[in-house]
Formats: C-alpha cells, structure tokens, sequence
C-alpha cells in the first residue's frame, strides 16, 4: 500500500491554501537498474481533491512531475472545510487521505 | 447568460449526476489524456489540447527560477488574472513536452505550484484555457551540473 | 546643471565597473539564481513524509523484544525526543561511548528491542533497516528544528573524539589526495554552483551541521548525517567508512561542537 | 616580603606567557598518535576498487594533512622537499605532443566521475576540471577552489615554457605547491597521457573557446 500524504490546508481571508505532498517514485521509465534494465514508468497519473465532498481541485501528472510531488492551489473556502485529495498512479494503486482546514 | 456558459453548465450537470450516481469513477471523470502525455513536441501537444498555437499573454505568469540547481526539482507555478478553466506545463526539450495539466473548477484560484524534472535547458511553457482560448507564457530555465559530480 | 554632470559623471563609473566587472557580475548572478531557486523550493520538504513514518516506527513495537522506542535515552533522559538532536554527539555512561544520533539509536534498538546492531551497520542505504532509521532520525531531528546547537566536550571522551575528529578532518588519502578539509576550509569557495561552508568556523560549521540531515533532491532521498559523511568519503575516493564508525562520530564531534550556538534547521532540504 | 613575593609571582607568570607564546611560534611537525591511526585503521572497509591501500598515505598526504606546520616557516625545507619528490615523477609525452583535442579536452573537464568505490575500475575518470575552475566563459555552473583559466593561453602565450609548465602542473601540481587542492593526475594515472594532452588542448589550442 502507498504511503500517506501530507496534507496542510490553512484559511486565510476567504481562501484557503492547500499544500500536498505525495510520496512516490515518479519513475520517468528513463533509468537503468543496477542490470542495465530500464526501470519502467511509474507515475501519479490523477490527482482529485475535494473539499466538503466537492470537487475543488483537478490534476493529471506526467512522468516529468518531481519524485514526492508537491502540488500547492488556493480555493475560496473556510475554516472547517474537509478536504480529501486522492491519487492513482499508472499501475491502478491509489491513495486517498484527509485534513481539516485550519 | 450566454450559450456557451449554459451548455457548459448543463455538461457539468449531467457529468455531475453520472458522478454522484456511481455510473462514472473519478478516473473516468476526469480521464488521464494519454494522447497528449505521449506526445513528443510541443506542437503535438497543443493540437491534442485543441489549443491551435496559443497566443503570449502577460495575462499569464511563469513562476520559474532561472537557473535550476538540480533538474529533479524545477519548482514550477502558474498564475494568471484570466478565470482559468484549464492550465498546463510543458517542457520544450523534455522526452515529453507536457509535465502535468490542471482543471479549476469555478471558485478555485487561478494559481498552482507544483514540481517537475527537466533533462536540461530548456523553454518552460505556462498555458492557460480561459474563455475557451488558450493564453501562455514563456521561460528558460537554465539546468546546471551541480556537486562534485560523481 | 551641476546635478547633471553629477548624475552623467555617476552614470559613466556605473557603465565602466559594470563593464570591468562584467564577469563577476555574471557569476554573483548565477549565485543569486541558485539562492532563488533555493528558496522557491524551500516550502513544502518531502522530508516530512519520512518523519511521519519515523514518529509511527518510534511508538510501535518491532524486534525480538516486540517494544517500542519510547524509552530510548537519547541524552536528555528515557523517552525525551524534543530537542535530543541538537546535544548530540555526546558521551553516554551506559555505554562508555561517544555516540551519534545513529550509533544512539542503534543501542536503544539492541537494548530495548533486541535488534541485531550488526545488520543495520551491514544494510545498504535506503534499503531495510536503514530505511526504518532514516525515518526514524527525521523524526528525531524535526523535534530539534529551531534549537541552537549545543554539544558538550567537557568529558574527556567527548573532548578526546573532537580532537580526533579535527585531525581526521584535516586527513588526507585515496588518489585524489582529498581531505574533508580540501573543499571545506575556506570561506566563498564553490565547487560548480554549490556553496562550500568553511567547516573549520562557527558560521560554517552551523551552515553544514545545522542542515543535515536533510532531503536530497538530486537523489529524491533523505540522507541521515552518516550517509552525508559516506557519500563525502565516497567522493573524496577513500574506501568506505563504516556505519556509525569512531571516524564518522569523531568528524561530527568536530563538526557540531564547531557550529554551537548556532540553529538546528533539520531536517533541511539540499541540491 | 609580601612585595617580593608579588615580583616573585609576576616574574613566573611573565615566564610562562613568554614560554607559551614560543611555543606557538614553533609549530612542530604532528606526532604520529596510535590512537588516531587505530581510529582510521578500524573506521573503513574496502569497497569495490577503493581497497584500504587508499588511507595508506604517501610522504605528500602525510605532510599536507599537517596545515599548521605544513604552512608554517619551519615546514618550509620539507615543502621543497615534497615538491622535489613530486617534479622527480613527472614524464614528459611519450610521442612528444602536448596538444590533442581541445573538444575531448572539454569532456574531461566537465566529468567529475570516476575513481569512487561505486566505479568500475576500467570506467574512465574524469578530470572534475570545472568542479574548482572557470575555463570555458560559455560554462556558467564552474567552481572557485582553483584559478580562472578563462583565456589561459590568450593571456600566457603559447611559448614552450607555458606548453611544458603546464604539462607538469596537470600531471602533479604538488611539484610546484607541496599542498596544492589539485589532484595529481599523472602521477596517480587519473588521466593517461592522450587525456592530458586533450585537457593541455581546452587550455592552450588557440582555436579552443578558452582562448576566443
């Protein structure tokens, strides 16, 4: 199973600033093994977040996204406001986990 | 209200009950668009996003550093004045040109930050769906050999 | 009038050192662009998934002896994490050692848990049990972040292993003739792009000891200070220095006692 | 009696302030200390090619790994000595040619590979070049442990002097420093002698971008 994210949602004037940080290779199916193997893509593909069940944030990565993404948006929100952000990489493994906006 | 808009809300509303219906998955919802991450140049890729050839606007900013310490890292952000529906960063002189692209449901900032590699210098391209059109903005970052080098 | 010569006068010198200076220009800039980059990645340290992991490793029960971390001494008393990093390397009576965060906790394993010490000395970097003391060491050292360093030579034995630690700094060998002392001795030296912090001086010192151990994002790692250490003799071409061995503490002593008074920034977030 | 006391104790402080301050002065060559070398000898394993014989040091790396005296007046005869052992290593090109191809030259100088113990042994070794020098003007990413050598045979000239001076301080530059931060290339066979006469061609090829 994925690790857990990280997930820092603070409000501030009406908006809140989500901050994520995944951990995952984000293999770009560029380098070779120890054996001169190519290791292959392994990526975050889509990444959802909701806040209150809603949809406030959509991404979709390529290989090219940094290992352990970081990913940082801003939505008009409030203190309280339950947020779940949930990823699936190309191999079908997914991750979802929450925070409360502070 | 104008046509557009209402068709637009009309697809959302039906997407929508699909969604909270069960009968589509959040992957199905928003579904990775494989074409336009395996397409090599920059060129192909704005076809694929139906962008044409997106027009330079000071509308949009790049936020990237001009001089990447490690090319494993590029911090990367977009922000723009416009009311963004779609974002998108694309490295001219990667593998594949387009890193990571973003929907902003209405009530979102047009604004986002996140990370990619780059294999070495290259143009750095920030576009942005607005209105329908699409705008950009253009950045070289430069990726410099750092450390010892071992 | 006047002030218009003054101000062509002004102008004429600003071209002329800008012209003398081009070069130095150029390469300040190039510097002021790393910093830049530095900072923009500054928000957001992927270390803090590791720590995460450490805090979970630290509370749930794992070895022969099934017990938890949570008794370990790590110089401040059984159990007391927040701000154990920034006194450490120190002396421990219970093991008549000076020992580093890493050589520490691996006793609390042994001592507490039953773990083998030998196999996590054995374990390659980001594999297996060293993948447990990494995150367990990002854990620790979060819990230090902001404190000033404060390492103590007042025991002999502390004192003897800085001295030993200041003479192994300084030693040269393999085929390059490299000692720690080769890049690190001297203030504004670069290798590349990358800052080299004069180790031998307090400022320095807390520039390299206060940062690490930190997330690498050329590697996409975090590196505890012992594959800090390892990977430095790796590329200073010397053969390889033990996990937890008396050099890699003695040069931390060195190192942290020279940076005291200054703050802990780990874990911190490295090119 | 209380006075002379006080000269009494004056005098002895004044003697050992003035004892503790020649004793500064004469900085002595650092004692072997067992101690220091069971610490080293139990501290590192070899690993891949880079075996034990590595922490065995030479006459060089023991007398440069003293700074104090290595810098000091008194260290001034060894230091002659140690640059002499290191000129008597010194060979000249085989086939008489200094200057190969500046272009093979600026590889080597951007490789700082090599040489590691996760290296194979027939893996080429790079001369790390910009790692600690500016060469190249294009190369923005260059260290400052070393000289400038933007320009190098622009401003040198390209005499035989420069040609062979240069020759030998790539080949072991402790010949003309006895503790100089380069590393001695020939004399540790780093680079073989084509290599050499590549990076003698990024410095001293009037058509290499280092002399533009």
């Amino acid at each position: 199973m994925a690790d857990p994210m990280r997930v820092r949602a603070a409000e501030n004037g009406g908006t809140v600033d989500v901050k994520i940080l995944m951990k995952h290779d984000m293999e770009a199916g560029q380098r070779k093994d120890a054996a001169g193997k190519t290791i292959p893509q392994w990526f975050i593909s889509t990444i959802n977040v909701k806040a209150n069940g809603k949809d406030v944030f959509n991404g979709q990565f390529g290989p090219a996204v940094s290992k352990d993404p970081f990913l940082n948006f801003k939505y008009k929100g409030a203190k309280g406001d339950k947020i779940t952000v949930t990823w699936i990489d190309n191999k079908a493994d997914k991750r979802t986990d929450e925070a409360t906006v502070s | 209200m104008n046509d557009q808009r209402r068709s637009l809300l009309k697809y959302s509303a039906v997407f929508g009950l699909m969604a909270s219906t069960g009968l589509i998955s959040l992957a199905q919802a928003q579904e990775w668009n494989k074409a336009a991450f395996e397409r090599k140049s920059l060129d192909d890729v704005f076809k694929i996003l139906s962008s044409g050839s997106p027009e330079k606007s000071a509308a949009v900013t790049l936020n990237a550093p001009d001089i990447a310490e490690n090319g494993a890292v590029v911090p990367v952000g977009i922000s723009t004045t416009l009311k963004a529906e779609q974002m998108a960063i694309l490295v001219e002189k990667n593998p594949s040109a387009l890193a990571a692209q973003f929907f902003i449901p209405a009530g979102t900032d047009s604004f986002v930050t996140t990370r990619i590699k780059m294999g070495q210098t290259s143009n750095v391209y920030a576009l942005v769906k607005a209105d329908g059109k699409w705008n950009m903005s253009v950045k070289e970052v430069k990726v410099t050999l750092g450390g010892c080098g071992g | 009038m006047q002030r218009k010569l003054t101000l062509g006068l002004a102008t004429g010198l600003v071209v002329t050192l800008l012209t003398m200076t081009s070069s130095v220009f150029a390469q300040k800039s190039a510097t002021d662009d790393i910093a830049k980059y530095r900072e923009m990645i500054a928000d957001g340290n992927p270390s803090e998934l590791y720590e995460a992991a450490g805090e979970d490793l630290w509370k749930k029960p794992a070895g022969p002896k099934n017990a938890t971390l949570e008794k370990c001494d790590l110089g401040l008393g059984a159990g007391v994490v927040k701000g154990a990093a920034a006194q450490l390397p120190r002396y421990f009576k219970d093991t008549n050692k000076v020992q580093d965060l890493e050589s520490r906790l691996m006793t609390c394993m042994q001592v507490l848990q039953g773990r083998d010490p030998q196999e996590m000395i054995d374990a390659a970097f980001q594999k297996g049990p060293k993948k447990d003391m990494e995150a367990i060491v990002a854990y620790v050292v979060t819990l230090s972040k902001g404190d000033k360093i404060k390492v103590s030579t007042a025991h002999p034995k502390e004192k003897e292993m800085y001295d030993l630690g200041k003479r192994a700094f300084f030693f040269q060998g393999g085929p390059m003739d490299f000692s720690c002392a080769s890049c690190h001795a001297e203030n504004g030296k670069r290798i590349r792009l990358q800052d080299l912090p004069n180790i031998t001086e307090q400022k320095g010192a807390a520039m390299g000891w206060g940062y690490w151990p930190a997330y690498r994002v050329s590697s996409g790692q975090f590196w505890t200070m012992q594959q800090r250490l390892n990977d430095c003799y790796r590329q200073q071409r010397f053969p390889f220095p033990i996990y937890g061995s008396d050099v890699t503490i003695a040069l931390s002593m060195y190192m942290a006692k020279t940076a005291n008074g200054g703050t802990v920034e780990t874990p911190g977030l490295k090119r | 009696m209380k006075k002379t006391n006080i000269k009494k104790l004056l005098a002895i402080t004044g003697f050992i302030l003035t004892s503790s301050l020649i004793h500064n002065a004469a900085v002595a060559q650092q004692k072997n200390d067992p101690k220091f070398n069971k610490m080293i000898q139990d501290s590192f394993r070899a690993e891949g090619i880079a075996g034990l014989d590595r922490i065995d040091q030479d006459a060089t790396q023991k007398f440069c790994s003293d700074t104090q005296f290595a810098n000091s007046k008194k260290g001034e005869a060894m230091r002659v000595k140690i640059q002499k052992i290191n000129m008597d290593t010194i060979k000249q090109p085989s086939d008489g040619n200094y200057i190969g191809d500046w272009k093979a030259g600026e590889r080597i100088a951007q490789s700082g590979r090599g040489a590691t113990w996760t290296d194979k042994a027939d893996a080429a070794v790079g001369g790390g070049c910009y790692n600690c020098h500016a060469i190249d003007p294009k190369e923005i990413s260059h260290g400052n442990i070393g000289p400038s050598l933007s320009g190098y045979g622009k401003l040198r000239g390209y005499s035989q002097e420069i040609i062979t001076y240069t020759w030998n301080r790539i080949n072991n530059s402790k010949a003309y420093n006895a503790c100089s931060n380069m590393p001695r290339f020939g004399h540790f066979k780093l680079l073989n002698e084509k290599q050499m006469q590549d990076v003698m061609a990024l410095l001293l090829d009037p058509e290499s971008p280092v002399n533009k």
